[in-house]
Formats: C-alpha cells, structure tokens, sequence
C-alpha cells in the first residue's frame, strides 16, 4: 500500500513545456501510467508520439480515464489550471508552479473545501511511490529505494536528500510528499501526517520543515493526539535572519512562532526526533529503528 | 515588495482613505516650501523601506519652515540606520511633510493574509505607535483580530464586533467602519500581502485619522501589477539583492559571512547555511538558483556570488529536481572562467543528470572539492579553513 | 415525528421589529420555544421581559442552545444575518424577509453548500408543525390542524389557503414549508420532497407552484423517480401574463418552461394530482385518500 | 427596473466597452445635428423600454441629415407599439444616433442570472438579431451557454472554451474575451439581471462591434445603487403602476378586466386572478398588497383599483399572516369612504386578526359581499354578473 497513488492512478499533464515536456518523459520512464496531456491548441496531437492532446482536462478525464493530474503551467495560469482540476473531480492534483499569487491560492484553498480533489503544492515536487514505481512531479526517480519511511516535506531538494540518505542506509521508503514552499498550500502536514499514520507500509514517517509560519506546531500538535509511529524531523532556516523571504514565500520569519527553535521545541515536546545535522538523517533512522 | 510611505499613501487615498495633508520632497528647498505652505509646522519623515525611522532619528516635528528645511538637510541622502535596517541603513532620498495632528488616542490596525486560517486578517490594537509584536507578547487582551472571508469579504455581523471592541468616541462607528472596508479594497485590488496603519490616531475632534501606513505587495503577483511594479526603488535594495532579483533568483545578503553558498532549493540552501554555520565557518549569502534555472540564470547567480569581496569559499549544493545538474555545471565552468575565479569551490551534485554534471566540472580547470554527499560539505570546509 | 422541527427545536429570533416582534409573540403564544433574540445594541435586555438579548447568534447559541433562527430584518441587512446564522451552525435558518437582491441570494446558495444550516426562503411564509405546537415564521396557527399532509409551497397566502381548506374537511398538516417566491432560495421543492417522503407521518404531499422558472419540472422529475406517495398539486398564474413580475422575484414567465401550462403539463405527466380550481384543494385531498 | 439603450450603453462604456460613436438626442433639429456631426449617413433609434423596435418601425437607416431628422420628427413624441409593448405602446422622448456599422456577421450575447443553476450565465448565439427564444426553440445546435461562478467569477478555461464555439475570425479571441470580461464586471458592479447585446456583429475590419445593448438592474437591489435608480423613466410605465412602486406595491395593470383585485400575497394574488377568469370575469390587474403592509398602503392600493375606470367590481381576497386583517380592513373603509366608492365589494379575509377586520366591515357602509371561502369568490361574482 501507498498513500494518495495505488495502481490504478492514471496521471494526465497540463502544461508541457521546457520543464513540464522533460518531466513528463522522466515520470514515464520511472513507470508511471501518464495517460493524457491538457492544451487547449494542441488538440488530436500526441505527446512523445504516443500520449493524446485533449483540450480540456474533462475530456481527457473522459476519453482517458485520467484520476490524478499534474501542473507545470507558468504562474499567471495556475490557478485556472488547479481549478480546471478540481472541476474535472480529479483524485489528485498536484502543482509543481512555483510563484503563484497569495491571494489567487486564498481562492483556492477556499474554492476545495468539500470538492473531491486533494491538492498537492504549488511550488512543491510531488509525490513518490518507489514500490509502484509511480511519481507525479520532478522527484529523482533513482534515488529511492521501496520501503517503509514516509517522507512529508515543505522543501523540494530537502525532500531529495533525505531520501538519498534513507536510500544510502539500505532502507527505503513508502511515499514521499512534498507540500510545497508556499505559506497556502494544498494538503498540510496534518494530512498527510494522518494518511502515513494509517498507512500500514509506513513504519516511521520523515517531517522535514522550514522557518516561517507555524504549520509544524500544528503538526506538532497533531502528532501528540493521533500519531504512534515515530517521527525523525528536521528544521532548515536556523541561522536565516528574521524578515527575509528565504526563497520560499513561506520561509519567512515573522514573529517568534516562524523561528526553527520554536518548531524544534515545539516537535521534540511530542516526542518526535530531532536530527539537527541534516547530513545525519539516515543515521538518525537507524537509530531509532 | 515594499514601498514607500508616500506611495502607500496614494494608494490608500485612491480608495478613498484620507490623510492628513502631506507632499513629498527631494530637496531642503522643496521641504522648505511645503513646510511653509502647511503654514510652517510640520512633521517630516524619511522615506525609506523600513519601520523604526522615529527611534532612528527619521522623523521630526518641525515648529518651523526652516526648522524643517534644516532638518532635511541633514538627513537627505545619508543612510540612515534603524533597528530593522541592518548596520548599512538605507539611503534617504525623499522626505514626507505632513500637516500636525493633535493626537488624542494612538491605535494599531493592520490587514494580512494569514497562512493559518488562509484568510485575510484584519488586526487592532489599542497601543498605536507601538511594534505589534511587542504588544502582542505584553498585552495580548489589547490585540483584537478579524477574520474575512476570501469569496465574501468583510462580514459586516463580524465587522460590528469587531469595531465595538476598540470603544471609540462617538455614536457610530461610521468612520473606522468605512476605512475597514476601504483597506480592505485597496488590499484586494492591489495584491497585498499588508496593509499596516500605525498610528492611527484620535484626534482633538474625535476624528479618526492614519498617520502612517505601510504596504506589501505580494511578489508574486507584480506581474499583473505592472502600475506597482513602477513604484519600485531600487536604491533601496541590496545592488546584489536586485541583480539577483533581475535573473529571478532567490538571494539574500548575510553579513559577515565568508562562504558564498550557491544552492538550488529553498529548503536545501537555508539548510546549507545551518550546516555552513556547523563547520565554524558562515554563510555570506542565501542563494537559491531555483528549480526551473537555465545556464544564464546560473552565469548571473556565479558572478554575483563571486562579486562579493568577503567570500573565501564558494559552496555550491545541487540535488536537480526541475532543474539540470549537467546544464548548470556548464554554467558554473563559463562564469568562472570568464571571471577568471580562483578561490575554492565545494560542490556537491546529485539528482537529474548529476553523473554528467560533475563529468563536466571535472574536466574544467575549477578549483574542484568534491563532496560526495552533505556530511562531506562539513568536512571539506573544516579542511579548508584549517589550511588556510 | 415531522421535518426540519422536532420537540428539541429552540429558535432563536433576529429582527424584533414591527413584525418581528408581532410574529415572535404570535409564536410563543402557539407554543414555539423561543429561547433568545440577537440584536447587537440590545444585549442584557429582554423581548417581553423573559427572552433575552445577545449581541451576536453565536452568543445566543451558546447561552440558550439555540438550534433555529428566524430573520425578520430589512432586505438590505438580510444576507448578513443569514450568514451569520449559516456560521453560528444552527440547523435551520428561516428568512422571512422579502426583496432580497438576487446576488446575495446567489452569494448565500453558493456559501451554504456543504455547510450545516437549512435554509427556508427568503420571502417565505416559514414552517410550522401544528402537532408539535411548534412554529418558525408566520403562518396563522389557528387555521393548522394536526395530520398527515405535508404542504410545501413557494406562496405563503396559497399555504394558509391549503391549509384551511385541509383542516376544514377534518383532516390535518404534518409539516407545511413555505419554500419562497424568490428565484434563488434555501430548500428546494426536491429537498422538501425528499422529506416528506421519508417522513412516516406524512400520508400524502400538497405542492403550491406558480409560474416562472422551472423548478416545478425539477420537482416532476423527482416524483417520478423517487416519491411514491400521492402529490396533489395547484400551479397560480394560469391568466399571468408574461414577462411581468407578478409580485414574488421569482414569478415572471421568461420563455415557455415558465409557463402554468407546462409546469401543470409536466406534474400531471408523473402522475400528480392537479387542482385546477384552488378553492376545491381540500376536496381533491379527499376523495383521493 | 429597465434602462434606455442609451443610458445601458453609458453604463458599459464606463467598463471600457466599446461601441460604434453614438448621441442622443431629444428633438429633430438636435438629432439632425448629431447626424451631421456623424458624416450624415446614421442609424436613428427610438428609445423605449421595449423590444422589437425595428420591425415596429422605430429604427431607421438614414443616408442623411435631413433624412434623420425628417425620420425623429416622424416618431418623437408618438407612443411606438412593438409586438411587446401591448397595444399602448411606450412614448418615444428621446432617439438615438449612432453611426452606421459595416457588418459581416451577427452574434447574440448576454448574460443573466440562472435560477436553476443559480449563477450569472452567459448565453451566446450564432445568430444575432433574432428573438433568442426562437433561435432556441429552432436552433438549439447554435446556441451556447457558460456558467460563471459567484466568488471566481469567469473561470478563463471555461472562457477559452465558450469562445472558441464562436469561431470567430482572426487568430486570437482577444476581443471577444475582454468584452466578456467587461460585461461581467459591469453586471457584478451594478447588480444586474440581464446584460443584452443583440446583435454583436462582426464588422468589415473583422472588429467586434456591440450594435445595441439592453440592461436590466435588480429592483430589489436598487437600495444601494442610488446612481442607477436616478435613470428610472417613469414616461415608459403604467402611471398606476408607478403609484403603486411608490408605495412598494406590487401592481400590474392587465388589459380588458372587469374585476380590481386587491389581495395580500403574490400567489394568492395570481390564485384570485385565475379564478376571477374562471368565473367568466376578467381581472383589471394583479394587485398584492404584500406581507408587511400598514393603513396607508392598503388606501393607496384602494385609491389605485378604484382609479380604474373599466371596473365593475372589487375583488378583496386577504389570508393575512404577516399583514393584520383589522388594520387593512381599516383602510379600506378609509378609502372607500374618502372616494366615495359605491363599486360591490367581494371581501374574503381569513388569518392573523381576521374576526375584528370583518367586524370593522361591517359597521361600515361598504357595498359587501362576504365570501366565507375561496369558493364563494367564484359563487358571488358569477351571482354580480347575473344581476347587473
């Protein structure tokens, strides 16, 4: 088992450019089952020869029976393509889009209240399942390894990391998701937190956070009422100065409850634990397992 | 993006918002003038992208035309230093001349958007002047909050609440019900990420008056803002902060530190400052080359980084995702070629296409350590500094 | 047993003006527990010396455990104090008031999907259950008799007309739901059917449509397919002529499917029971039960 | 509430839509002028709340000055009749003076608020110019619809969409996206019912042209749109009708009625309507005197009925819920007694205080006949009919 992908996960494609077109071929070496491609112009084409254009993600839900989709459109149109997603009743949409406005995300964090898609991201790199060996996103498919470490991440590269080291120790992992680096985003922490806890592939889950907002408190929080497996974290932004975008429109200090120390305590409070040299990750793991 | 109190108040006014009557100036002489033609006493402030100007010796009530014009002279094109500035400070071109207001109450009253609730939040408080935050740790029970609805707007049930709370003078609450909602305007139309007015002030006839305001715009959205992008001041930014930001690259200046850190990835690149700080040595930069970067991109993000004279080292930490490990070491290889660099470079190198990446930075003439994986970096900064 | 109301129902009032007051009263008096007023310049008064003022429904939900609320205030003020009870998580907002502008009610339907609150109307005439002595509106009280036919109606004079003419051949009302004339309102003709349907105590369905819009069709369409009891049904505005708004937003023939001939047409199609003369509903009760 | 083509067009051009150079004007020397200023060669419309002008003869093409204003001195001042105004059709005061459009194609677009899907709808036809209902009940395959959504307004993938249908030419659909943009803004902004432009040609230059517009604003919503409410024209409404909206009573005059019906309630009100006819009488109006109604109003309502002069008797059905019997039965002695009305009075009043109303109508002196029932309305004016 897996968490958000299985099997049956079809994976249709909206936006192929430079990026989207080298991931989508990435994604479909690695074995995922991309069904479908979305541009409104491009129409009765195929991708790579062999995978069809429809002009709307409707249609390729219906000619391909697409459940999940993925987004590697230009910011100024990515909140019309989550939308179209969410529209389409889509299992899964996730967004790789870095930079998409705050106030268009406000919209839709409210807009999928209720519907039936799970939004992943923006500004994140998707979702790994090496046993499946299915991806939707840009995480390197040749550093994982199938096993039982659940990876929940607000950091794409960091994500890489320590699935390379998790990877380099023997072990493997169950699913990885990447959140995203934006301060609204589709699923948080909490959700992703819940699934891996009832994940019985998962034996220990990786939370892997930043400076700026209090999203890990809150998994804090969670972790202390509903999580037993145990928790092996990292914070990055210890020595970021307050008031700074470190890259990530999230990773900002404002206020003492975005400061790394805070999640540290916040996190070690409950009982998870704290690798502080995130070179140390995969010893970390084994360690405690 | 930050902007200056005088643009903010035009945006504000825009929205029907009124201030006190206020012009900007370049020069003593202009000063002089709308000094004067306010009728002499004033209140003068620079204009810089940062808060604490008063503390700083940035804002003075003038009793004068030419105490104002004095003033002015004083100030205008220093640098000037406040406790959120960092020891360069920033370089005072303008100054704002306002009209005196007799104040007879100060609050606080700012709107954001709230990662948490997702939401945009309106904030009051009864200490104006103060640092919010400061009043939030000492008096959270003067600390009132609403929240809005992102399809609804302002709730006006909510709205009622929320101003009887600040138990102002008078029978209504007309006025900060109208500039409630006329903030909130000015914030949705315009993309902000904060509208902050502080003071604002009662004053001797009960009025409701702003005194200052500050404003955010979300960088993200400048590019359907082109109006606002206008308002940008790069004299108020790092130069390197706005070259990188030319090449859309993620950097900020550290000061102090002696390892330029080159890195793709938020997330990565604040963790090699974490791990960079580790080995004893400090990070003189956050660099973030970003996911989808091309070899232009990583040319610039080389030659900013070696512009700085402070940096020994340049660490360069790669795990391509989006991004191409072998397109960026050619990039690498160029820029440092054309600058003809010889201080040591770190690199470590993983994920997509990273075998032909380190191919290519190894048949270059770099001044090459490799690491092969992130305990490594440590090391090999360890080993520099203890040869150096 | 009946719908929407049961013996729990504690109903809160917001607007005790002129009508609101004289309604709230009539209430009370027909043995509706009405447990609290909200008014926010009238906290720690009391409506008639017994209920009490709060400043805000939240307030008076959690001080009286308040499940209902009736809203009686002006249009202008109408769709706040909805959404203020749609956010206070009451189970059943009635909104009396009348010449609500369409896009608020068109803001309001769109806020409450998937929220808890019922809404009934606006314009509406309210409900009432006469077994319980308990009503939330303005429906005449002494005119109800307790019985088993459900009356759902997008006209309030046309209700109380049924229900006279019910309680005058001896027989009686489950629960009469006045849905309202606007064109975009709470509960539908569909969800009240639902209703009734499902309600042991209701034997048989008395429907009041007029003319304009379509959602009579939309109530033949789900008799068809899901109401197995007997619908007996009168549609007003046979002589409207069209394109004028007879009075209710709502009733204004725009194009052929508003027209009583084919709403009629359509009812009668699934095997509804039509009144063509208003005066004889009574009599068409009876002598199909 | 309905606006003049005119006063509909000022309205869109202020959401940068863009229409052919157009002037109205009221007398023939003035629409002369215009036309001469326009190169002579204009269309010359005459401006009625009312559809199908053209085929009434109220739209002229006229090739010049002279032309135009000979045309307006023919329809100023003349009550136009189309196939829907009814037979008195509306006074035409002023015409409308636009310059001629070369056109290559006609479209229809508009958008209104859907009951069923309770969102604002737009509606586009391949065939412009025409009765839309018609083109729909003919022509289903050229018509299209779009759903917009109330908080995210137009989605742009269901835009692209919607236009792409159009197959309209050039290579992109920049024109017709922007006009639907702006249609939708000025829909929102004045809280529109209905946005009508019919037709929307496509021009010899291949531009996107609104030829003519028909705006309907939200009666209910003109409480907060004061600027609009100043565009009624009560020249092109029922002068009864306008008595009546002054007291906030729903009142529509019909044509050859014998019978004034008051009664509190719009179904009821169409309830007594049908059984009046059924009766082999005819209703003179619709007449609701609405739920929260006082003395003043049901005078009013009493005043309006008995001003029309082809009634032969007087319908008052009440069910009183909100509404109280005794204070409308007060009324109408009032008023009966005020006018002196000797008209046969059928009363049927039930609900809230109806024993004391029928009491105070009784000890009146009013030509009564009680109706126990809805049944005895029937009985009593079939017995009025025989007798008279």
């Amino acid at each position: 088992m897996t968490i958000l992908l299985d099997k049956n996960t079809k994976v249709l494609i909206q936006g192929v450019g430079r990026d989207g077109s080298f991931q989508a071929i990435k994604s479909i070496e690695y074995g995922t089952n991309v069904v479908s491609c979305v541009h409104p112009n491009r129409k009765d084409q195929f991708f790579q020869e062999k995978i069809p254009f429809f002009g709307s993600v409707k249609e390729a839900v219906e000619k391909t029976g697409a459940n999940a989709g993925v987004i590697y459109v230009p910011a100024p149109f990515a909140m019309d393509a989550i939308i179209e997603q969410i529209d389409a009743d889509l299992d899964v949409c996730v967004c790789i889009t870095e930079g998409i406005p705050i106030h268009d995300m406000m919209m839709i964090k409210n807009y999928i209240k209720n519907k039936k898609t799970k939004l992943i991201g923006p500004n994140c790199p998707g979702i790994i399942s090496p046993k499946l060996n299915l991806k939707i996103g840009i995480i390197p498919g040749n550093i994982c390894n199938p096993g039982n470490i659940g990876i929940v991440s607000r950091s794409g590269t960091l994500t890489y990391e320590a699935i390379a080291q998790i990877s380099e120790i023997g072990m493997g992992q169950s699913t990885c998701v990447g959140i995203g680096g934006d301060p609204i985003h589709g699923l948080s922490y909490v959700d992703v937190l819940k699934m891996f806890e009832e994940d019985p592939e998962t034996k220990a889950i990786v939370l892997i956070g930043e400076i700026g907002g209090t999203k890990e408190q809150s998994a804090a929080e969670y972790i202390n009422n509903n999580v037993s497996k145990p928790v092996i974290f990292t914070i990055a932004g210890s020595t970021a100065p307050p008031g700074k975008r470190m890259g990530h429109a999230g990773a900002v200090i404002n206020g003492k409850m975005g400061l790394a120390s805070e999640k540290i305590l916040a996190l070690k409070k409950v009982g998870a634990y704290h690798t502080e040299d995130l070179s140390k990750i995969g010893e970390t793991i084994k360690q405690i397992l | 993006m930050n902007i200056h109190e005088y643009q903010a108040r035009n945006m504000l006014e825009k929205h029907n918002i009124k201030f006190p009557k206020g012009k900007v100036g370049s020069t003593p002489k202009e000063i002089y003038n709308i000094a004067k033609s306010f009728g002499g006493k004033v209140v003068v402030k620079a204009q810089i992208h940062s808060g604490g100007r008063g503390k700083a010796g940035g804002v003075k009530i003038c009793n004068s035309a030419i105490e104002a014009k004095e003033f002015s002279k004083k100030i205008i094109n220093t640098r000037l230093i406040t406790n959120q500035t960092g020891p360069e400070g920033y370089l005072v071109e303008k100054m704002f001349v306002t009209e005196i207001t007799d104040i007879k109450k100060e609050l606080y009253l700012s709107l954001l958007i709230d990662p948490d609730s997702e939401c945009p939040v309106f904030i009051a408080s009864l200490h104006g002047g103060m640092d919010i935050e400061k009043t939030a740790e000492s008096n959270q029970a003067h600390i009132f909050k609403m929240n809005c609805d992102p399809f609804l707007g302002i709730k006006p049930y909510k709205l009622k609440q929320f101003v009887a709370k600040l138990n102002l003078p008078g029978d209504d609450n007309s006025q900060i019900v109208s500039l409630i909602n006329n903030i909130y305007k000015a914030f949705i139309s315009n993309d902000c990420s904060l509208i902050e007015i502080n003071p604002l002030v009662i004053d001797d006839k009960a009025n409701l008056v702003p005194l200052d305001c500050k404003i955010t715009i979300d960088d993200d959205a400048l590019f359907r803002n082109k109006e606002i992008l206008k308002l940008r001041d790069i004299n108020q930014e790092n130069t390197m902060e706005t070259r990188a930001k030319d090449y859309d690259l993620a950097y900020v200046k550290l000061t102090g530190g002696n390892v330029g850190c080159m890195v793709n990835g938020a997330g990565l690149a604040m963790a090699t400052m974490d791990i960079t700080t580790k080995s004893g040595c400090y990070p003189a930069n956050f660099l973030d080359v970003g996911g989808s970067t091309d070899k232009e991109k990583i040319k610039e993000a080389f030659r900013i980084l070696v512009s700085d004279k402070e940096i020994k080292y340049i660490l360069i930490n790669l795990f391509a995702g989006i991004a191409k490990a072998d397109l960026i070491a050619e990039g690498i290889v160029e820029a440092n070629n054309e600058l003809n660099n010889k201080l040591p470079i770190i690199v470590s190198m993983r994920g997509t296409n990273s075998e032909s990446g380190f191919e290519i930075l190894k048949n270059s003439n770099l001044n090459l350590h490799v690491a092969n994986n992130l305990g490594d970096v440590s090391k090999l900064l360890l080993e520099l500094e203890k040869t150096k």
